[in-house]
């Protein structure tokens, strides 16, 4: 699916290059904080794929609007819009951050942005989602749900049994299927009995998209074309092929996989080849491209500072925002 | 005072509720067009609409985790399980969503959900089918589990996890349904957090909750025959537990005999016994005596059946064993 | 905006990695997620990934050398940007050595210097109350040890609960010989301890011999003693198979410990002498007869002894006097022999007894009777003795007894004896020494009355009807001499009552 | 520039700040205290101690007149000038304040006059006349008080409608003077002014005067402030105040909904406190708030690891010796973590064992469980009281209205609060709860023998009572 650039205001182009590079910056950021030890346990890096929460998220109406995703929640946290002071403190552990300090990386929350988290475990936020949808539709928000997962995740039980309840009861919802191709260290390719995750929609009487994940734009105009659907009461199933960079979390060697695969995909870098196509198009100067890589930067800094500066949680905070 | 049965008074509180409310909706195999599979939504779809009675596939983990996105999202589902056996196919959300997302997100979201329906052994339904699982429940911080042992508490424990903002399990008993007794015609709640004493005595404190109250008491009536004033404590919640009315209780008798139907490793019965331990040593005169379900899967066989759960003369031998009297 | 690159963990285990090989030069450019350069780790070699793309400005580590995770190892940036303001402070060997002087950003740096008091503490110093401790043990080196056997078993149990009393005279430091407390209920304990009973000595009824509560209770009220039970408590065959033992253990019951404790207080602190005088008794004898010749019911021949030694006492107050030692443990008025007057907190010194001894004179002449029981000695106590007469004195001495026998003496009916009588003339003793019994300093030890010959004042031997006197005195508060008079003078009252009466 | 590093920054060098500023020093901690405004806060400048002075002079002034009418005396209160006592109250504030600055310098405390914000875990900016400057500091203790609470249509202009502060500051008494809100600081000051000879009315909003005290009090204090012409109003909603040049129109309306509007020269706004904490940079701090106060956990630290909070800005009751007692806690404690010494885990403070006091006449004093918290805590509980008249000093002194009340365990007798009304309550309060925090029961106290007359009898006599047989009733 090839996107029409002239089909977008410049604004909003700019806004979805920002959502990326700032995604991409953070998570740069993210990593070396890890390396520094200033960031512990499962950090789980979206380098790579910033094309999808990007292209997805910026279709939405986030004022009636929900996102659920997995662990690899960053992107679609700031995303949403949230601050990245707040996320990068919450990977610090800060009382500062989205969570006071209590999520971490995998459960970063932003109910004012309407992103409800950030859930650590594989597939079990697909039910949540279409729950999330069933109160959009009991309640007539008119709103929708984004529900974002892996590869990996695609083989629970839950896809299967919440797929057959979203299309029973028609409920607004997308299935974004990230496929990144690497579920943990086990390639899609070898536990997937299809080659299209979105083929498997037209069995629960769905519709399915593909698109090409590192390509924003087509991302961008696919998850409109779904969140429409899904407004009026059709949800949908988008396979979005994507690639991460890093490894599965911090902590994984990557000895499954090739650096010449890896180089590979970094040709297609999607920040890239966004930002040489607004600049063929002349919609994005070098000079814009230049600021705003450099205000993004700064910001991120900014988030580090203050996750640095930042407080410990309190003692006293252990046996706090566990009941209502 | 009117009596109901136990169904009719969930089904009475879950009427009310849902007409108090329009946030309240009850969702679960076979609760709309069935009535429930045991009949305690009869007359909940006629009344309300597909709407608010919602008649699901066979997929717990995919309803149970769609009632915990409706609650977080501003809704308070009822989530009705056939029974808690196949409620183990949820606990992930259950355990891993329900109980964990409010302190996850750092207190921005409230998970405002009742999980309900029966617990432990019926007759004649084996291994799947007679577990006794509020050990599962309990376990996990988060979570709120209440086990009402008459009509009227379950009428006033369901109002109120209702309108809990946690999540709340809630355990009922299949044998228990049929169970009458009376409830008020006011409306009233039953606050959850706090036992029942359902009968007074100075000699020995029986602890118990769920279906074992009726043989419990029974026991009492036996032992009273035999000059023993044994005090009855109907936990009603399992967590929060009561840890006061037990430890009062326990302080006055100084023998404590704890009856619980699930099997015996990590139960709510050897947790009550815990706490009788830490706070209630200096007063013992024997160590607590736990009743508990055979350390088992139930077997089909009728006498294995009953022989492999609390009974009677079980509880009337362990009160002889912190008595130290064996002429019991 | 240029920026140092540092060190980072390229393990989970990594604290410090060496550089064995830069891939790129100084002043080239590369991308995020280009090979910098490689590390050798603690377990492998390991490819430095650009954490973003930039250029390499400067390197501050080379090839070989090792740095700290967090050090700087080199310099990023823009090409041509000026670095220079980032290296001040960084030593001229570069690479770790700057770690020092960079402002807490290193992980070294935080731990040395917490920038808060929260890091200042180890986590287990600040735990907050409610929750449980983690077993400081991981559980692999548990599962390690060979010989898991529960530590309570292995060590004499420390049993607070007995309180202070059973807690002290528990051998602590000699292991050899632990004396274990009998297994019993928490409830047992605390009503024992309340109550002043020795847990030891009290027979259990539970499972293993576990005292329970109303095991306290039987023993409080005197309806259980050692002897029964600890019969009792031994099967039977265990006796047929020894048929000969050497010896066997009997608990002593709670009335054989003090009257143990006490008489060996008295016994060991009050410096005894004896005096002995041998009387004829056949006026007493006579008298006694006149005196029932007319009454259906008898008067006892120890109720005129203790009239005559009231007398002798109104005569002699030197006598009635107690010797009250610092720190004494017997309370103003508490018996000698009775049972078990202790209290849980055990005897409390009184005021006067504080500091220094102090001489009590009584005013009242108030005589104790030492009544042999079964199961120990008993001492009643007749008031007043100098205001009685001698049928009051009887008929009080008989329902005393009587009440001692059936084990229902109260405290007050045996306790405060400023003199006692002790007679042994019944099991046909010729002569004894007593032990004095505190709050007294003098007892009278009374043998039977036997006949011998004697000689008169006109040396004619004739066959009279004596009695023994011994007179154990205090030496603290009676000298020997003070005794003799006073036993002379009572034996004179004795030997011819008619002097009792001017 | 570089940051100084300290190991406490104290925020607010008011009784809880200065007081655990001095504490931190004397435990060798360097410590630096920032204060906005005047060293002893509003205790010492613009509140209990001004107010104490008034307070003893208005009542000189009451009684001497008083006394002098009775005996005869023509008193012609021509010249009166009520200036000179209220310098007395501005020197001793002066004095006390000044004496506050010398112990800071005496225990090597740096004393930092500018705004302080908090920049994150351990970093502070202060504004000052010469500049901001940055501090570094390993704990951090907020102590930054309360300030009158504005409501609207009551607009503080400190001319005719005044705040405590205004009140304190002016030299000039008006000629009528109306009180809103008659909590401690309202009924003080009407104490004051109708001492002075100002005619004072009063309206509060709750159904009795001093609401947070035990309702029997209320009305003694109701009845003497009446009898001394005192207007009341209770139950009373206050809806605005017109201020014209020289007098102000209060409307109100009464208990029964009935409109009213009062007339007066200057109208006293004392509705309660409001906490300081805007501007400290808290919200992004993530800092734990409810409803403008800070809440704190174990040894008063708040929800941000090593920073603390103490005083009126906490939720602990808004009194100047819960503030320096919860100070000297939280010094201790951080010199505990930064060198070791004892840790104050048994000096916490014990909110049922601080006693709260109201300085007008009479006086009033508490502590620990009302009857009417007992009552709604289903605690068991018994009352015992012991009238003024009943005691001797108490009539000789012409003080016979006022009541001892204690509040006890039936069962234990222990004692678990009481509330003094009369001469003297706010020092006699100390022996029981001297008593209470013993844990001596009132059959201790009843058994103590009391010199003979003194108003403390009347706790003696109160005890006797709780146990049927009190002597003077």
């Amino acid at each position: 699916m090839k996107t029409d650039l002239a089909h977008y205001r410049k604004e909003e182009l700019m806004r979805v290059l920002t959502i990326m590079q700032t995604i991409r910056t953070f998570e740069e950021k993210a990593g070396m904080m890890y390396g520094l030890r200033k960031i512990g346990g499962f950090c789980h890096l979206y380098t790579g794929q910033e094309a999808v929460a990007a292209g997805a998220i910026s279709s939405l109406d986030l004022s009636k609007d929900y996102v659920v995703t997995a662990y690899r929640d960053h992107g679609h946290a700031i995303a949403c819009g949230m601050d990245p002071k707040k996320a990068m403190a919450e990977l610090f552990g800060k009382v500062t951050g989205c969570s006071h300090g209590k999520g971490g990386s995998m459960h970063l929350f932003d109910l004012e942005h309407h992103f409800l988290g950030g859930n650590g475990i594989v597939g079990a936020q697909i039910p949540v989602a279409a729950g999330v949808a069933f109160s959009q539709q009991y309640q007539g928000t008119g709103g929708v749900t984004l529900c974002f997962f892996g590869d990996g995740a695609f083989h629970q039980g839950s896809v299967h049994e919440t797929f057959n309840l979203a299309k029973i009861w028609n409920l607004p919802i997308v299935f974004i299927i990230e496929n990144n191709q690497w579920g943990m260290g086990t390639n899609w390719k070898k536990v997937s009995a299809v080659d299209d995750f979105s083929a498997t929609a037209g069995a629960y009487g769905m519709k399915g998209y593909s698109c090409d994940g590192l390509d924003v734009l087509e991302v961008r105009t696919t998850i409109e074309k779904a969140v429409a659907e899904a407004r009026l009461g059709r949800p949908s199933v988008v396979e979005a092929r994507t690639y991460r960079y890093k490894g599965h979390s911090m902590s994984d060697p990557q000895k499954y996989r090739t650096r010449e695969e890896i180089d590979e995909y970094r040709k297609r870098d999607a920040i890239q080849a966004f930002v040489a196509k607004l600049t063929g198009e002349k919609i994005l100067s070098e000079e814009e491209w230049k600021d705003m890589t450099q205000r993004i930067g700064a910001q991120i800094e900014e988030a580090v500072a203050f996750a640095e500066e930042s407080p410990e949680p309190a003692l006293s905070e252990l046996y706090t925002d566990i009941y209502a | 005072m009117p009596e109901l049965t136990y169904r009719e008074a969930l089904n009475r509180a879950m009427d009310e509720e849902m007409a108090r409310d329009e946030k309240v909706f009850l969702i679960g195999e076979e609760v709309g067009e069935y009535d429930g599979a045991y009949k305690v939504s009869r007359g909940l779809l006629a009344k309300y609409g597909p709407k608010r009675v919602r008649d699901t596939p066979i997929s717990e983990l995919g309803f149970t985790g769609l009632g915990v996105g409706a609650a977080i999202a501003g809704l308070r589902p009822v989530v009705e399980w056939m029974t808690h056996n196949f409620a183990l196919l949820a606990v992930d959300q259950v355990v891993n969503n329900a109980a964990k997302l409010r302190q996850m997100s750092g207190g921005q979201i409230s998970v405002p959900i009742v999980f309900r329906g029966p617990n432990g052994p019926a007759e004649f339904l084996a291994a799947q089918h007679s577990q006794s699982l509020g050990s599962f429940w309990i376990h996990v911080p988060g979570l709120k589990v209440v086990a009402p042992a008459t009509p009227s508490d379950a009428y006033g424990l369901l109002k109120s996890a209702i309108r809990d903002d946690n999540p709340v399990v809630m355990l009922e008993a299949e044998l228990m349904y049929a169970w009458k007794g009376e409830v008020s015609e006011q409306e009233f709640l039953v606050p959850i957090g706090k036992a029942r004493i359902a009968r007074e005595g100075g000699d020995v404190t029986l602890i118990t909750y769920l279906k074992p109250i009726r043989m419990v008491e029974e026991a009492a009536d036996r032992l009273a025959e035999k000059g023993v004033r044994a005090e009855v404590i109907d936990l009603r919640s399992l967590r929060p537990l009561d840890e006061g009315t037990v430890v009062n209780s326990v302080r006055k008798t100084g023998r404590c005999v704890v009856i619980d139907e699930a099997w015996p490793m990590a139960s709510p019965g050897v947790t009550v016994a815990q706490l009788v331990n830490s706070r209630c040593f200096d007063v013992l005169d024997a160590p607590v005596e736990l009743v508990s379900g055979e350390d088992v899967p139930m077997p089909y066989n009728h006498t294995l059946e009953l022989a492999a759960q609390p009974s009677v003369e079980k509880v009337i031998a362990a009160v002889g064993r912190v008595l130290y009297r064996e002429d019991l | 905006m240029a920026e140092l690159l540092r060190m980072i963990a390229l393990s989970p285990t990594m604290s410090e990695g060496r550089i064995s090989k830069w891939k790129i030069d100084e002043g080239t450019e590369f991308s995020s997620g280009d090979v910098l350069c490689e590390v050798e780790t603690d377990k492998a070699s390991m490819d430095y990934e650009a954490p973003q793309s930039a250029s390499l400005l400067k390197i501050l580590l080379q090839a070989g050398e090792t740095a700290n995770v967090g050090d700087p190892i080199a310099v990023i940036g823009q090409k041509g940007e000026d670095y220079a303001p980032l290296l001040k402070g960084i030593g001229p060997e570069a690479g770790g050595a700057g770690k020092a002087h960079e402002p807490e950003r290193t992980a070294e740096k935080a731990k040395q210097e917490p920038p808060s008091v929260v890091a200042a503490q180890p986590a287990a110093a600040r735990a907050p109350q409610p929750s449980p401790q983690p077993s400081p043990q991981p559980a692999a080196e548990a599962a390690a040890q060979p010989s898991p056997q529960p530590a309570a078993e292995q060590a004499p149990r420390p049993a607070p609960q007995a309180g202070a009393k059973g807690a002290d005279s528990l051998p602590r430091q000699a292991p050899q010989a632990p004396a274990r407390l009998p297994p019993s209920s928490p409830l047992a304990r605390r009503l024992a301890l309340e109550k002043g009973i020795d847990i030891r000595l009290v027979p259990g009824s539970g499972p293993g011999g576990r005292v329970v509560e109303h095991d306290i209770l039987e023993f409080a009220e005197g309806t259980k003693s050692a002897a029964v039970f600890s019969g009792a408590a031994e099967p039977a065959q265990s006796a047929q198979k020894e048929l000969r033992q050497e010896s066997s253990i009997i608990q002593p019951s709670m009335k054989r410990l003090v009257i143990a404790r006490r008489l060996s207080e008295s016994f060991f602190t009050a410096p005894h002498y004896y005096l002995k005088k041998k009387i004829r008794a056949e006026a007493l004898l006579a008298l006694r007869a006149t005196a029932n010749a007319a009454r259906p019911a008898k008067l006892s021949f120890n109720a005129f002894l203790v009239k005559i030694v009231a007398e002798a006492l109104v005569r002699h107050p030197e006598i009635n006097v107690y010797w009250r030692g610092p720190g004494a443990l017997s309370a103003p008025g508490a018996a000698a022999t009775g049972a078990a007057p202790e209290t849980a907190g055990g005897p409390t010194p009184t005021s006067a007894s504080a500091s220094r001894p102090v001489l009590e004179q009584r005013h009242s002449i108030d005589i104790g009777l030492a009544v042999a029981l079964p199961d120990g000695l008993i001492t009643p106590v007749v008031r007043d003795c100098n205001l009685k007469s001698v049928s009051e004195i009887d008929a009080e001495l008989v329902q005393l007894i009587e009440k001692a026998r059936a084990g229902r003496l109260a405290p007050e009916e045996y306790e405060g004896a400023g003199f006692t009588i002790s007679s042994l003339g019944s099991f046909g003793i010729d002569e004894f020494t007593a032990i004095i019994n505190p709050p007294g300093s003098a007892i009278l030890a009374v043998g039977t009355i036997v006949k011998e010959p004697v000689v008169d004042d006109r040396d004619a031997i004739s066959v009279a009807q004596t009695l023994s006197l011994t007179l154990g005195c205090d030496h603290r508060s009676i000298d020997g001499a003070v005794g003799a008079v006073f036993l002379a003078d009572l034996a004179g009252m004795l030997e011819n009552p008619a002097m009792a009466l001017v | 520039m570089e940051a100084k590093q300290y190991d406490f920054v104290v925020i607010g060098a008011g009784p809880g700040g200065y007081v655990a500023a001095i504490r931190a020093a004397q435990l060798g901690l360097a410590t630096a205290v920032v204060e906005k405004n005047l060293v002893g806060g509003v205790c010492l400048n613009i509140g209990c101690i001004p107010s104490k002075s008034l307070i003893h002079n208005a009542r000189l002034f009451a009684e001497g007149k008083k006394l002098l009418e009775k005996c005869g005396a023509k008193v012609d209160l021509g010249g009166f000038d009520y200036a000179p006592a209220w310098r007395a109250s501005r020197l001793a504030a002066d004095r006390l304040s000044k004496g506050v600055s010398y112990l800071l310098k005496k225990n090597s405390v740096e004393l930092i006059q500018g705004t302080a914000t908090l920049s994150g875990a351990s970093g502070i900016d202060v504004a000052t006349a010469n500049g901001s400057i940055q501090l570094k500091a390993k704990a951090v203790l907020l102590a930054t008080g309360s300030r009158p609470r504005l409501i609207p249509g009551f607009e503080f202009d400190e001319k005719k409608i005044l705040s405590s502060t205004g009140m304190l500051m002016s030299e000039k008494l008006p000629k009528r003077l109306f009180i809103l809100g008659a909590g401690a600081i309202g009924m003080e000051f009407a104490y004051v002014m109708n001492a002075f000879g100002v005619e004072v009315t009063v309206a509060e909003l709750l159904p009795r005067v001093l609401p947070l005290e035990d309702e029997e009090a209320s009305k003694i204090v109701e009845k003497e402030f009446r009898a001394r012409g005192v207007v009341i109003y209770t139950g009373a909603k206050a809806s605005g105040a017109e201020v014209a040049d020289d007098h102000v129109v209060v409307h109100l309306s009464d208990a029964q909904g009935s409109p009213l509007e009062i007339e007066t020269d200057a109208a006293l706004v004392s509705v309660g406190r409001t906490t300081n904490i805007d501007g400290l940079g808290l919200e992004k701090l993530g800092m734990r708030i409810e409803r403008g106060y800070i809440i704190t956990g174990e040894y008063h630290e708040t929800s941000c690891a090593g920073i603390y909070a103490v005083g009126d800005i906490t939720t602990y009751l808004q009194l100047a010796h819960t503030a320096s007692k919860a100070g000297e806690i939280v010094a201790e404690r951080v010199a505990h973590l930064l060198k070791g010494t004892p840790d104050p885990r048994d000096h916490v403070l014990d909110r049922l064992h601080v006693p709260s006091a109201v300085y007008c006449e009479p006086e009033v004093a508490s502590f620990g469980l009302s009857e009417a918290s007992a009552k709604e805590k289903a605690v068991p509980y018994a009352v015992a009281r012991f009238p003024y008249r009943g005691n001797g000093r108490a009539v000789a002194v012409e003080a016979p209205e006022g009541q001892v009340k204690i509040v006890f365990d039936p069962d234990t007798k222990a004692i678990l609060g009481a509330s003094i009304v009369g001469e003297s309550a706010a020092d006699t309060i100390h022996e029981i709860l001297l008593a209470s925090k013993a844990e001596l029961t009132v059959e201790d106290v009843a058994e103590l023998v009391y010199a003979h007359p003194t108003v403390s009898e009347t706790i003696m006599e109160a005890s006797k009572a709780a146990l049927g047989h009190a002597i003077h009733i």
